[in-house]
């Protein structure tokens, strides 16, 4: 049961990080490949990270496994915030629009 | 216990002077290295009586563990550095004063510097010899950048490459070694090696060697060094040039006579004819040398090619050894006496040229007697050390029947005496118009240094009996 | 054909792969990003090999300080990015020419005698700690690491003499960054414990521990809440003399112990733990200033140690 | 499980193959960056399935730590040296 | 092929380009990275070699470990070399 579990996580996550790759290779401009990023890293390391809390041997490693995800999102953001910012600062341009509608 | 204290004690008055700041630098290393200094001679006085020294650190005993050993050749090379460290301490603290900079930087990195001298003369371990090197070479090239001015800068990032790529190859080599026979340790090595072994460890030496070679500036790798030891600040390059090169001509001589022993004996030439190169090529790019420290840089690279004659005659004996050991010591304080005289030019007439010493001649004879002093142990006339080496040299050559050589170190005795006496003859020509160059005063001190660094060199001549003694009772072999 | 040697196989071509694109990219900024790539290549490769100690320690330094390191260094000048020249072209076949050479030489070896790896195991219980690497690190081999300590001291002071005249400066605050390292740098100081404490007995010490402690000071530098220094304050220059001070008390020779580094066995375990828990805090300092020392205001600000 | 965790730790690995297509080739240097990101989380990811795949726990100390400093290398990347615009050269 | 002689001749290859490219390459910034390379690929020599019968070797490990911190120390101290270089070009130019 739980290893059902856990593989289901596994490959849902590989799916996200898939998902990830060919975004950042398809998407037009910066912004949305951001998007497309984060989504990958926070939905993917997330999936994976409870499939293997799911199989850790005691409480410490499991917990130390949950904490990796909140870690990666934090990162993430923060990154993609900054990136998006300092493109918005740089003027780079929107893929047919203005910046100002960018996440 | 000796050895112990010649690795934490310097160590320790470096942490001391940096934590200390620009205030008591001076002090904490003069201290440092006069206590060195005794600790050093009742080394050598333990291995010329009862053999060679050995340590066992942590107790745990090679191969665990990293043994230290001191024989006739390593005492005698810690006591030189003694010998050219202390005079330039006064003469450092003298020339910060007279160009009042602090040495907040520069005392404590002489104390690493001393450190991973003393622990590379003192290593047989291969892995702990890198440690050693990387050690001494991050602590020069930060002695070279301490100066702060671009041309410092460049030829410290310069220097500071080189000697990567050749930790990288010495590194490579050790690992191969390891993955090969299971140790690094010397003693370890040479008892399992075969006599004659096979292509990794062949292959491992090499590399090494390149390593090493490039880290003692041999003629084709020399590259780096005129312009590191050229524009560095003259008590460096003094340091750098008696002592830092010697070390990793040194591992490759221990390397020689004890892990690479016999096998390596076909190879022997090939140091020896890059060695040939060296003193030409150096000896050439000196007579043309505008100014005085590149002059004096290029024969440092001259004065190496002479070690690495020594390899084609060890077989030989003592004798060859004697040779080398000599002409090592001949030249460091030589070195450090032209470098230390070409300092206080510079500091007197603010230029860094071949006139400008000769300048001095009539208004800091001392200095200008101190450079010729120094300059007769390079060319080799008698009683000086740089004469009793050549002759050395020569004797074992006859004995091998190397003609070429003999040809090779009397050339070299020339040309070196073309060099010097290329700006000790400027000292009667340019000086009147020099006369017109206000000189600034410079501190008594420094020019007593360079003197006594030139006498010592001299005098290494005559002390040779006790120094063939040191090596013979530290049976280097 | 199994799982492990394609993953293997795949890793070594990747390796390979951003190195030479380092190497070789025609501008600065892909050569350090395919660089950083390549640190984190490296450190899978150490997984793969068993070494998590190594694999932690270049995460650690890839991703916290020779990064930043190197983009800091690529300073926004596009300047002199397109390198060209017909050696470009020599290099590859040169390499490939070396390489064969050398792999060339290892083939064939016989399997090693492995008696190190069992003095060590047999030597471990005596040692005061029971992590093999640790036991090598500061026991057996600490002579190296004593040495190891000392030459990044000298770096430093390398790094402070070139830096000499040079002004210091804090970066312009950024808000919301600094928001996300008030919530990082705490994280970054339990792990940093964590692994030291954790080196007696597993995979980790003194140096990943500093590596992280300094690459949180990276962090507090890059979003403006510390200043760069060129000439440290005696606070400072006391924490980055504190790991080589003690361990030269502890390695010091005494009466009743003659021996360079001779640890007593009984206490062995606690002169380890003070010795890394000092070099902890020193190493973390002088990584740290290893980047702080020449931090370039973005706006001219004032910065001390 | 541990079968299953390499093969996701493989296809992961694969996966970054393509990435690194856009670190090396990349339109700007952010989506470089992006790319670099990328592969740091992904190989949090790896890291933390190896520990189970290769039954050694310490390795998810190491996906800790990279989890920890990820955002350093992409603050530094913005701070410092990302100062022209794009460049489809850069 | 035992992993550890996998990465063994991992090593070679990187070691020979980083080599290579120090001999090569003008740049300086990439002979730093050059270095790099090169110190990495002997690092896996070290390791992998020692390791080619797949038994854990704690000694290369360590030894690893402290080349690590060297190499380090070495490429921030070319660095700051590079950048203050740079800066005193910009300053007087």
């Amino acid at each position: 049961m739980l290893d059902v579990a856990s593989a289901t996580l596994m490959l849902l996550g590989a799916g996200f990080f898939l998902a990830g790759t060919v975004g950042l290779l398809r998407f037009p401009d910066i912004y949305s490949r951001l998007h497309a990023l984060t989504k990958a890293d926070n939905l993917g390391v997330g999936c994976i990270a409870v499939a293997l809390a799911l199989q850790a041997d005691g409480l410490a490693a499991g917990l130390k496994l949950l904490l990796v995800w909140p870690l990666v999102l934090l990162a993430s953001a923060t990154v993609s915030y900054a990136i998006a910012e300092r493109a918005r600062a740089l003027g780079v341009p929107l893929d047919g629009g203005a910046p100002d509608d960018a996440p | 216990m000796l050895i112990a204290w010649l690795i934490v004690l310097p160590l320790g008055w470096a942490t001391l002077a940096w934590i200390a700041g620009p205030r008591r630098g001076a002090a904490l290393a003069f201290g440092g290295v006069l206590v060195q200094t005794l600790l050093a001679l009742a080394l050598a006085r333990e291995v010329a009586a009862h053999g060679p020294v050995a340590h066992a650190v942590g107790g745990w005993g090679a191969p665990l563990g990293i043994d230290l050993r001191a024989d006739g050749l390593s005492a005698l090379l810690i006591v030189l550095t003694q010998v050219v460290t202390l005079p330039l301490v006064l003469y450092t603290h003298a020339w910060l004063d007279a160009q009042d900079r602090d040495g907040a930087i520069l005392w404590p990195l002489l104390g690493l510097l001393l450190a991973a001298l003393h622990a590379l003369f003192l290593s047989t371990d291969l892995f702990n010899l890198y440690v050693t090197l990387e050690l001494l070479g991050l602590a020069a090239v930060a002695l070279v950048a301490s100066g702060g001015e671009r041309a410092q800068l460049a030829a410290a990032l310069r220097y500071l490459l080189a000697s990567l790529v050749a930790s990288g190859c010495y590194l490579l080599g050790v690992a191969i070694v390891y993955g090969v026979h299971g140790t690094v340790s010397l003693a370890a090595l040479s008892a399992v090696l075969p006599a004659q072994p096979g292509t990794p460890t062949l292959l491992a030496g090499a590399l090494m060697l390149i390593g090493l070679m490039i880290k003692t500036a041999l003629f084709p790798f020399h590259a780096w060094l005129p312009a590191a030891h050229g524009s560095a600040a003259a008590p460096v390059s003094a340091l750098l040039s008696a002592l830092v090169v010697k070390a990793s001509f040194y591992v490759i001589l221990r390397l020689r006579l004890t892990v690479y022993t016999s096998w390596a004996e076909q190879l022997d030439w090939l140091p020896a004819l890059l060695g040939g190169g060296a003193i030409v090529y150096g000896s050439w790019q000196a007579l043309r040398a505008e100014r005085l420290k590149m002059l004096i840089a290029y024969s440092t690279v001259a004065q190496l090619g002479y070690l690495f004659l020594l390899f084609p005659l060890l077989a030989v004996g003592e004798v060859a050894l004697l040779a080398g050991a000599l002409q090592i010591l001949a030249h460091a304080l030589a070195k450090a006496a032209m470098f230390a005289a070409a300092g206080i030019a510079l500091l007197a007439t603010g230029r860094d040229s071949v006139a400008g010493l000769a300048s001095l001649a009539g208004a800091l004879p001392l200095t200008w007697f101190a450079f010729g002093l120094a300059g007769m142990s390079l060319m080799g006339l008698p009683p000086s050390g740089g004469f009793l080496a050549k002759w050395l040299l020569i004797d074992a050559a006859i004995m091998r029947e190397q003609w070429l050589m003999i040809v090779l170190v009397v050339a070299s005795g020339l040309l070196a005496a073309a060099y010097v006496f290329r700006i000790l003859s400027r000292a009667f020509r340019d000086a009147e118009h020099e006369r017109a160059v206000a000189l600034r005063r410079v501190p008594r001190s420094m020019e007593w240094v360079a003197f006594a660094l030139a006498a010592a060199s001299v005098l290494v001549g005559i002390e040779a009996g006790a120094i063939a003694e040191l090596l013979g009772a530290g049976g280097v072999r | 054909m199994n799982a492990d040697l394609v993953f293997d196989l795949v890793l070594g071509a990747g390796l390979l792969w951003s190195a030479a694109g380092a190497l070789l990219g025609r501008d600065r900024y892909g050569a350090v990003i395919l660089f950083i790539v390549f640190g984190l290549l490296m450190t899978l490769a150490w997984v793969r090999l068993a070494a998590p100690d190594i694999a932690l320690a270049e995460a650690a330094i890839g991703a916290g300080l020779t990064g930043a390191l190197l983009l800091d260094a690529l300073g926004g000048d596009s300047a002199g990015t397109a390198q060209r020249g017909a050696s470009r072209w020599l290099l590859l076949p040169l390499a490939g020419a070396i390489a064969i050479l050398l792999a060339g030489a290892l083939r064939g070896l016989p399997a090693p005698s492995g008696e190190l790896r069992e003095a060590v195991s047999a030597a471990l219980a005596h040692s005061g700690v029971s992590h093999p690497v640790t036991a090598v690190l500061l026991n057996f081999r600490g002579y190296d690491t004593l040495l190891e300590v000392s030459v990044l001291l000298a770096a430093l002071l390398g790094v402070l003499g070139a830096a000499r005249d040079a002004r210091p400066a804090r970066l312009s605050a950024a808000p919301l960054l600094q928001a996300a390292t008030r919530v990082l740098v705490p994280f970054m100081l339990l792990t940093a414990g964590y692994l030291l404490w954790a080196g007696a007995h597993r995979p980790g010490g003194a140096f990943q521990a500093a590596a992280v402690l300094a690459a949180g000071a990276v962090l507090l530098a890059l979003v403006g809440m510390l200043g760069g220094w060129t000439r440290p304050a005696l606070r400072t220059r006391l924490a980055i003399a504190a790991g080589p001070a003690v361990f030269l008390l502890v390695a010091a020779p005494s009466f009743e112990r003659t021996l360079l580094l001779q640890l007593p066995p009984q206490h062995a375990g606690r002169l380890i733990l003070l010795i890394e828990a000092a070099l902890t805090l020193s190493l973390g300092f002088i990584l740290a200033g290893l980047f702080l020392a020449l931090l370039r205001g973005d706006t001219a600000g004032d910065g001390q140690a | 499980m541990s079968e299953l965790a390499a093969a996701v730790a493989l296809f992961l690995l694969l996966n970054l193959a393509a990435a690194l297509v856009v670190v090396a080739r990349g339109p700007g240097a952010a989506d470089r960056m992006l790319a670099a990101l990328l592969f740091g989380t992904t190989g949090v990811a790896m890291l933390m399935l190896s520990a189970l795949a290769l039954a050694q726990p310490p390795i998810v100390d190491v996906a800790l730590v990279l989890a920890l400093l990820a955002a350093i290398a992409g603050i530094a990347f913005v701070r410092r040296s990302w100062r022209t615009p794009e460049r489809t050269d850069a | 092929m035992s992993s550890g002689l996998f990465y063994a001749i991992l090593g070679c290859a990187l070691f020979a380009l980083g080599l290579a490219a120090t001999l090569l390459l003008r740049e300086a910034l990439r002979r730093v990275l050059a270095f790099n390379v090169m110190g990495s690929g002997g690092f896996l020599v070290f390791v992998g070699l020692a390791q080619r019968d797949g038994v854990v070797d704690p000694v290369p490990q360590a030894m690893v470990l402290t080349g690590i911190v060297v190499a380090v120390a070495a490429t921030a101290l070319a660095l700051a070399l590079l950048r203050r270089l740079e800066q005193t070009d910009a300053h007087e130019p």
